[in-house]
């Protein structure tokens, strides 16, 4: 399940009825995105997440579709938010569910990958400085790279 | 045709989104981008510098510059993307 | 932090409380396990886990000092239950916060293997055939493995 | 000193836990699972197949059957763990 909004979100509460009722899952892996701060004259007072309306919700379907081809998932979720938001207020919660836990972790590694690097999101922070883009990073494309196939 | 700008490259261009007539000659993406080029310098100077624009046709990620456009396509161009 | 306890426990609730007010953590990984109920003959009815007191305790606060050794980690929870429980209720929760995400995906991946192969806990599962204890895994001393160092 | 054991380990033996008075030549993890061996069947049979029984010396693991105990330690015996 996949969704994009502007509204914040409880990771605890989505992953809660993501897994409720069920008793067949062993291993439920989830990571948060949270906007960070940072120190200095670089830190963050705020960001605004622009995205492509309709190709970000065809992407995350896409990358999803990908990690149930590849793993054993019993149930996944993806939520993704756009607009602005404070340091402390999550951004991206992304949640595996398998009956091993390697698949799940592994699941779960490979949404954010690919998130990071194909779903079209584009951060705008704001300093002191005043506003800049977010640049992508050469970490990011090798993290992708990882998950490459034969 | 509908194109569409996203983040910095938005700003360089001056607007989110136009409709253009294309020119029959035009039938790639590449053809396309340099089309666009020839009318705004902004978009040229991001064109031009190798791994700065990446293009979705269609709402779907396309890395071939050879890839087909055509009449009623949506096409998009953006900088690498920096979501999660 | 680490807790040992009988009682069920909220992975959300204690996920929020970890992270609640900071705006320093960039990425949350948490891990849950869950009693599986799995299928036919083998199905389980409900499992109690034996532990060591004061060893496990000892031994999970060994393990997380290891992994905030080995990754630059902001804040980490592992909560372990022992007792009786039922296909659905959680076991354990691991929770790992750093400002990247690749840091707190790995360490709380270690954290779980380490925590399979060391704390002193003993699953006893009710089938319809009668209780048995689980047996360590081959595969649970592979994962372990992978951490090693030179 | 104090003995302890878990899981289906105490079930062979018959107790959780029991307090010896550590003979003066049992100086080693070793020597202790033999002496061990020696009273009780259940426990013998589980000591002499290899890698079925761990020791936990004063709440630490031990891998080495060379490593030392003395009068006051806390030895424990048990299975492989499978918590988590």
């Amino acid at each position: 399940m996949i969704r994009v909004q502007c509204a914040p979100f409880d990771a605890g509460a989505e992953t809660a009825a993501l897994t409720a009722g069920r008793d067949d899952l062993g291993a439920v892996v989830s990571f948060q995105g949270v906007v960070r701060r940072g120190d200095g004259p670089d830190a963050v007072d705020a960001m605004t997440l622009e995205h492509y309306p309709g190709m970000t919700e065809r992407e995350l379907e896409r990358i999803e579709a990908e990690a149930q081809r590849r793993w054993p998932l019993q149930a996944t979720l993806v939520i993704h938010r756009y607009g602005r938001m404070e340091p402390g207020e999550p951004i991206v919660l992304v949640v595996c569910c398998s009956r091993h836990r390697r698949a799940a972790f592994d699941a779960c590694a490979f949404l954010m990958d690919w998130l990071k690097t194909r779903a079209p999101f584009w951060k705008l922070e704001e300093t002191a400085a005043g506003a800049r883009w977010v640049e992508a990073t050469a970490g990011d494309e090798a993290a992708a790279a990882r998950w490459s196939e034969p | 045709m509908r194109i569409r700008y996203f983040a910095w490259l938005r700003h360089r261009v001056g607007t989110a989104d136009e409709e253009i007539e294309l020119p029959a000659e035009v039938t790639t993406v590449g053809a396309l981008g340099d089309w666009l080029a020839a009318r705004s310098p902004g978009f040229k100077e991001a064109w031009q510098t190798p791994g700065v624009v990446r293009v979705a046709v269609n709402q779907t990620h396309v890395t071939d510059t050879a890839a087909a456009v055509k009449t009623g396509d949506e096409v998009a161009f953006f900088p690498p993307v920096t979501g999660g």
